[in-house]
């Protein structure tokens, strides 16, 4: 499927979502593609997300075995990590969440 | 990290910039990034976290 | 904090939520506390809640060593299963989604 | 399962009922019963996986 889509506007359209403090995009073998984050802390969260990929799928596939990850998330009182894969890439936004 | 893991790859920014451009990375990015934003807009809307049928203190305990 | 939650009633009441497919709670050994799964299957999801929780803590240190995880999900196109620990336990539910 | 893991102990009857009737665990059901609530009545509403923008046919692709 091709699309027309501006990865660079997309990108600053996460980037300036309230709260946003972090945007990586690797691929499955943790190679860093496009990244808010200094270069060693994007290798640190592709290699957590790659720990984590794993056991996430294997606790979907206890439920139902043909079951693939589409979305995964962390979230502590104030922080909230989200990853999404797709095929061959994950996105991953930190997301700082407000207390009204 | 355990050691027994493979090094990451680094990649040049060359290859980087025909990942960027390739048909499959723009459909992953076209649907994860809606995924993504819906995702934040719900942490904007509700956070499924805090107890909106009490005091804030005890929501903290 | 003494409360006089009716245990019972709250568990019968997520497990009446439309689209729930079963509960467990396991204290933070893995012991199983009560379930809506079978033996094997409980001590099976048991498993991987202690081997994903770490990671997922891990992840969530990596932007703030302070935080601590208060939840996770993980989803596929159909299925949602949530994790929610709190000092000694955890709670986990598996939900499928439904699709309008 | 990897084999270095310690075995998960089985609790009998008796110890769950004492963990079920304690005030910790009831505080714990308290408070995460109803984080997973809400987070199933989030699920009941929107479908974050579900572009809404699409036909049926493209957002399963």
């Amino acid at each position: 499927m091709t699309t027309d889509l501006n990865v660079d506007e997309t990108f600053k359209k996460l980037q300036t979502h309230k709260g946003v403090k972090g945007i990586l995009i690797i691929n499955k073998n943790g190679s860093v593609i496009k990244s808010t984050f200094d270069n060693d802390t994007s290798q640190q969260y592709s290699k957590l997300i790659l720990d984590l990929f794993p056991r996430a799928s294997t606790l979907l596939k206890q439920n139902d075995e043909k079951d693939q990850v589409s979305f995964f998330r962390v979230r502590s009182q104030d922080n909230d990590i989200m990853v999404s894969p797709d095929n061959d890439y994950f996105l991953m936004v930190v997301n700082q969440v407000k207390h009204e | 990290s355990s050691s027994n893991e493979p090094e990451i790859i680094v990649l040049n920014d060359l290859d980087k910039s025909n990942i960027l451009e390739s048909d499959s990375f723009k459909s992953f990015f076209s649907r994860t990034s809606k995924v993504i934003e819906r995702a934040l807009c719900l942490d904007d809307s509700i956070d499924i976290l805090v107890d909106y049928t009490k005091s804030d203190e005890e929501s903290k305990s």
